[in-house]
């Protein structure tokens, strides 16, 4: 057991570092919720995909470097302790790129994924519906065979970055009325500007439009944009939840930084005694996340799968990241209701953790029944 | 000891809720947020007509008096419905003018106090001082009739709201409001008059928290008898029902709090009040979020208006640490 | 609305505290959960009856001043302001006495409530039995109609003070097989020494026995140790576990003194900063409880019932009552850890709080449910 | 990089678990706290033979070597069986002597590091100094037969145990040993020596903390599977699934630091894994009470061994807000 990276991964962190040292904008940029800030975070993606930055894990082939997981987390400490900025292709190279290089045809990847690392082409996912927030198994969007493809009807909601993305991914029913809820579903994607679509942004809390409303009306789908067999949709796109939740969504790099902010803010307040213990926790907090990472990263770089261990995962990191960020504010006193202030739109994200992603009740019941084997049934 | 309302504060608390349930305040805070006064002044107006701003002016400025826990249900009230505006600046604006009159400076106070109790002027005030309590920025100055602002034993009038600074609420409207324009008054008066007007303001604070914590509560035990996910309300899960329990009994004993620091005055229990209503206000937000999910993180829905409002409110005219402190300085 | 209380009720309170200075031991008496701290408690109680501070809300006639419930929350105050012992009677004072005065005959009441006041007869609560914790309505202890009175057999268990006291009560089924579990109770009275009952003292967590498991096998009570009607003992019970939660359970008194010595402790740790948002919410938490218990008084001496408020109530002190002990402990450092510190017997009492008079997850739901009407049936 | 386990780790660890799981160590236990050390002594003999009091012992005084990371398998394994006596204490009394060895001070070692190391010697040691991490009380020093005290720069072999202090845990017999008898070192060497072994006792005391609340966890889901109330396993209900799985996560999150803390030796990761493995210890203490309900309550049931443990272990070499403050000094 040791915790030093190889020599090679050290000179790989170095080469990333000196990277972002040059590159990285010294003002923040924009929101990446807003028109202006998109296009400009997805300026940054092209300027990370121009030197083979942007997508680290992927092969080579696709604008990657082929890097392996160590890499993939060495690059992210990396990445966010310059203050890089937020990726707006997160769920494009989170969540759809890793279903693609599990179910996906050569031909789907060759033509989907370079385009996603250059940013040219950035994705919404469109999971969730109105009446399906946590039951993902009950949509009700469906799928309808036609000629050479598909036609997609029905509403999707809460799908981020959709106000300003170019294309979507997400579930659709292609056989109403099975038994089981779970079957019956097929995973496509689409172009969020295709004739039928109706695209409605959602302000969130701060009214910044994060997600948007899908309406689709037959919205046609050639055969060439689903995404494993049809009827297959829930077991493809489970797999994408477990890395959702899992080791991708949120590395321990982000944390690593805040805690730092934190504790160089507490420095500067006189080390403010009332807070003192939670500046602690945070310091705490991040190097234990990055540690179990470092540990689950180990076992799946020995050939272990990402199992139900990714739920302890989702809510250790959401709960943290809120107590960082009301430690943050409360340092800042009445200046905290600042919606331009240092930790303001970081907090706002973060009261979403523990709702995205499966909500965190869902989670616990998980851990509580997976992991601990509890009996099931009553909620 | 009778520690109740009365019948007239039971009246008195219904009559405004009646009033404000019928005044479509969500739209009045939408259009306060989007700069558009209007409705908020017609509000105001009829929030005046009901006694709400008389009742931190004495009767020799056409006030009630001083009534503080008369106040702590108007502003329940407030917060319970989300109306917008320099509601408890005015308060404290008034008592701050009415303090200086106590000590013998009677000018500004016959120039203002009639027009703050009628409902026809709004106040807002800007404090460096005390350190503690420091509220740093004037709430609504652009929207405000007599900008305040106290510098050490200075009172100012400023002429300009000052540069905006935005909240994480939108209908609250943050000015830095500098301390020049017309010098009301000066000397050691006006410092003993500020800390007066400052408990006010902290205790109308709390009392508009201990709303904006009460409506939440409400608007989601609504939404989760209703929204169904796995074939049932969510409302029968047990982890909804613990959190909901628990936001009540945080509400529910901060009220008592609330009300006796209104009966003492004493700075102690006001900042009890204000720590215990304050947190309880922003446990509701959580649990009202988290129970919503993704539909609750919308500005769109009118939860939004409520959400935003607590941490804010937690925090001004005394955060939950500055008034720990005051707690344990006894 | 006002907080003063009447000057009636403030020369009480001079003449309680006069009393109480004149008379509380200056030394704290052993543990009532040994048998000599027992004894020392009896005696306590004794001498308080002398003078007739033992049972201040009774009628006088009982023993008591017939103080009303401004009066009793006064006394708390000033008895727990004095350093006074616990109260070994406390059982029957606040359970079997409220019992009998909404329940009980006349003849029951001058038989038992005397000897109760002057701490001759010392009360052990058997409400529950290995099978029914929680779930109370599962009693399975019968009552056996035989000549002139009933026969009791089966297993009580968790019965406080049982190990030293003198009598008991408790419910017990004497009609088995009805539809609803809660019908066909008996609500009884029996003697812990006489033939067939066996007392066997449970050791809690710190080794002192402050309950027992009681085996009955055909103990003969005679009618007039019964309560209320055969087949009503629920019924009967209820209000009593109302009383119990509620208002007599704590006093503010408890706590109000409790959060000034820890108050004062904090004084002489150099106000430890580390702990003082903790000793800032215990004398919050007090002061709250102290004026919801007020307003509820208020609401009593109106004429209101008490609802099921009182699950508030015990939800609120029994989590104060941790809170405000793991505080004292943190002062004390790895001192926390003597078992005769300043703390130590109380905070072993106060682990218990949320689990018994109702274990607070079954307050919790009973809040969601009956105050705020969120649906029934699952958990 | 390979934060993982080895596999002879794994298979030290699994050994210790089974040997401990064979060994009736909650009558071990019973009897140490009833003062007859006689099965606790059998018990470390066979800890020794498979090579726990060997891992903080040089090899050239017939021990393993130094092995932190093994030594936290080992204590996780003593946590998790409640064993009993002064386990951490013997291990920073190897530390102590074998680091006044190496500063020069070889006399103290040669006599007890071989006694020590081959488990037929049991130790002690109490320490005022330093401060943040003061060891009170010297654990069960009437049962050991070296016992250590640290005063200033000198360290002494008391001849007696002293006054004998009553601990929540009875397993855990606290002894006021005072700083008299055999002055086995004195000077600055002694300071720096009894740093170090400060951070063995620290690391070792997180691991048996986090082998606690691991046991405790285990039982209450054991216990919670099988006990019905209102026609159910009360664990089918919600609030116990998720309070369940709080503590898993905690104690999940506190291992890899453990883990970490051992590979580094450094006093900030030493001290973060103390505050995580404490306080997850206790959090799991608290649930298991909880969920058991009265049962859990009382000493007859075997829970009672762990649930007493859990808070002494928190505190004992450095409580979690000195282990803070530690973080925080950098």
């Amino acid at each position: 057991m040791d915790l030093a990276h190889d020599p090679a991964v050290e000179s790989f962190r170095a080469e990333a570092r000196a990277w972002l040292a040059d590159h990285v904008p010294a003002a923040p940029l924009p929101s990446l919720e807003t028109r202006e800030g998109f296009a400009a975070h997805r300026a940054w993606e092209a300027e990370l995909a121009a030197d083979r930055w942007s997508v680290v894990s992927w092969p080579e082939r696709y604008g990657g470097r082929g890097a392996d997981i160590m890499r993939w987390l060495v690059f992210e400490e990396e990445y966010y302790a310059a203050g890089a900025p937020g990726r707006v292709s997160q769920n494009g190279i989170n969540l759809l790129a890793p279903t693609l290089f599990d179910h996906g045809t050569e031909e789907q990847r060759a033509r989907i994924l370079p385009p996603m690392a250059r940013g040219e082409v950035i994705w919404a996912q469109a999971w969730s519906e109105p009446e399906s927030g946590s039951d993902l198994a009950s949509l009700r969007s469906r799928a309808v065979r036609t000629d050479g493809g598909w036609l997609l009807s029905g509403q999707k909601t809460w799908s981020s970055r959709a106000a300003f993305a170019e294309r979507a991914f997400g579930l659709f029913r292609n056989e109403p009325g099975l038994a089981k809820p779970h079957l019956g579903l097929t995973y496509l994607m689409f172009d969020l500007h295709a004739p039928g679509v109706t695209v409605r942004p959602i302000g969130r809390l701060d009214g910044k439009p994060a997600f948007a409303e899908l309406f689709l009306d037959e919205v046609f789908v050639p055969d060439e944009d689903v995404i494993g067999a049809p009827g297959e949709g829930w077991r493809v796109a489970m797999s994408t939840a477990g890395n959702e939740r899992g080791l991708t969504l949120r590395s321990p790099g982000r944390f690593l930084a805040a805690a730092r902010r934190l504790a160089a803010q507490w420095d500067a307040c006189d080390r403010d005694p009332a807070v003192a213990d939670r500046v602690a926790d945070a310091l705490i907090g991040a190097r234990a996340y990055q540690l179990f990472t470092y540990a689950g990263a180990s076992r799946f770089a020995a050939g272990d799968a990402i199992g139900p261990e990714s739920s302890l995962n989702k809510v250790f990191w959401s709960e943290y990241d809120i107590a960082l960020h009301e430690a943050a504010l409360d340092l800042l006193g009445p200046d905290a209701e600042r919606a331009d202030g240092p930790w303001a739109e970081s907090w706002v994200f973060s009261l979403a953790g523990p709702i995205y992603a499966g909500t965190n009740e869902i989670q616990r019941d998980i851990i509580a029944e997976r992991l601990l084997g509890l009996p099931k049934g009553r909620r | 000891m009778r520690f109740l309302l009365d019948a007239e504060q039971r009246e008195f608390a219904r009559t405004l809720d009646a009033l404000l349930g019928a005044a479509d305040t969500p739209a009045v805070a939408r259009a306060w947020s989007r700069g558009d006064h209007t409705p908020g002044r017609v509000l105001w107006a009829r929030l005046a007509e009901a006694g709400v701003f008389a009742l931190a002016v004495p009767e020799e400025f056409d006030g009630a008096g001083l009534l503080p826990l008369e106040l702590t249900l108007a502003f329940e009230a407030l917060g319970r419905h989300a109306v917008p505006g320099p509601a408890v600046e005015t308060i404290a604006s008034s008592l701050l003018l009415a303090s200086l009159a106590e000590l013998g400076d009677v000018v500004p106070a016959k120039a203002w106090l009639p027009r703050l109790a009628c409902g026809t002027g709004l106040a807002t005030l800007r404090a460096d001082a005390p350190a503690a309590l420091r509220a740093p920025y004037a709430l609504d100055a652009d929207a405000a009739d007599l900008r305040l602002v106290v510098a050490g034993d200075q009172l100012w009038r400023a002429a300009e709201a000052g540069a905006a600074v935005a909240s994480h609420d939108p209908a609250r409207r943050l000015f830095a409001t500098a301390a020049r324009g017309e010098l009301l008054a000066a000397g050691p008066h006006v410092a003993a008059a500020a800390e007066r007007a400052w408990a006010w303001a902290t205790l109308a604070t709390a009392a508009q928290a201990l709303g904006v914590g009460r409506a939440l509560l409400e608007r989601t035990v609504g939404y989760v008898r209703e929204r169904r996910q796995f074939g049932v309300a969510i409302g029968t899960f047990q982890a909804v029902k613990h959190r909901l329990a628990d936001v009540l009994i945080a509400l529910e004993f901060a009220r008592p709090l609330l009300h006796a620091a209104a009966l003492s005055l004493d700075p102690v229990e006001i900042a009890m009040a204000k720590v215990a209503c304050g947190e309880a206000g922003w446990a509701a937000a959580r649990a009202a979020l988290q129970l919503h999910g993704a539909v609750g993180y919308t500005e769109e829905l009118d939860l939004s208006l409520w959400l935003r409002k607590a941490r804010p409110l937690r925090d001004a005219w005394g955060t939950p640490a500055a008034c720990r402190a005051r707690v344990l300085a006894g």
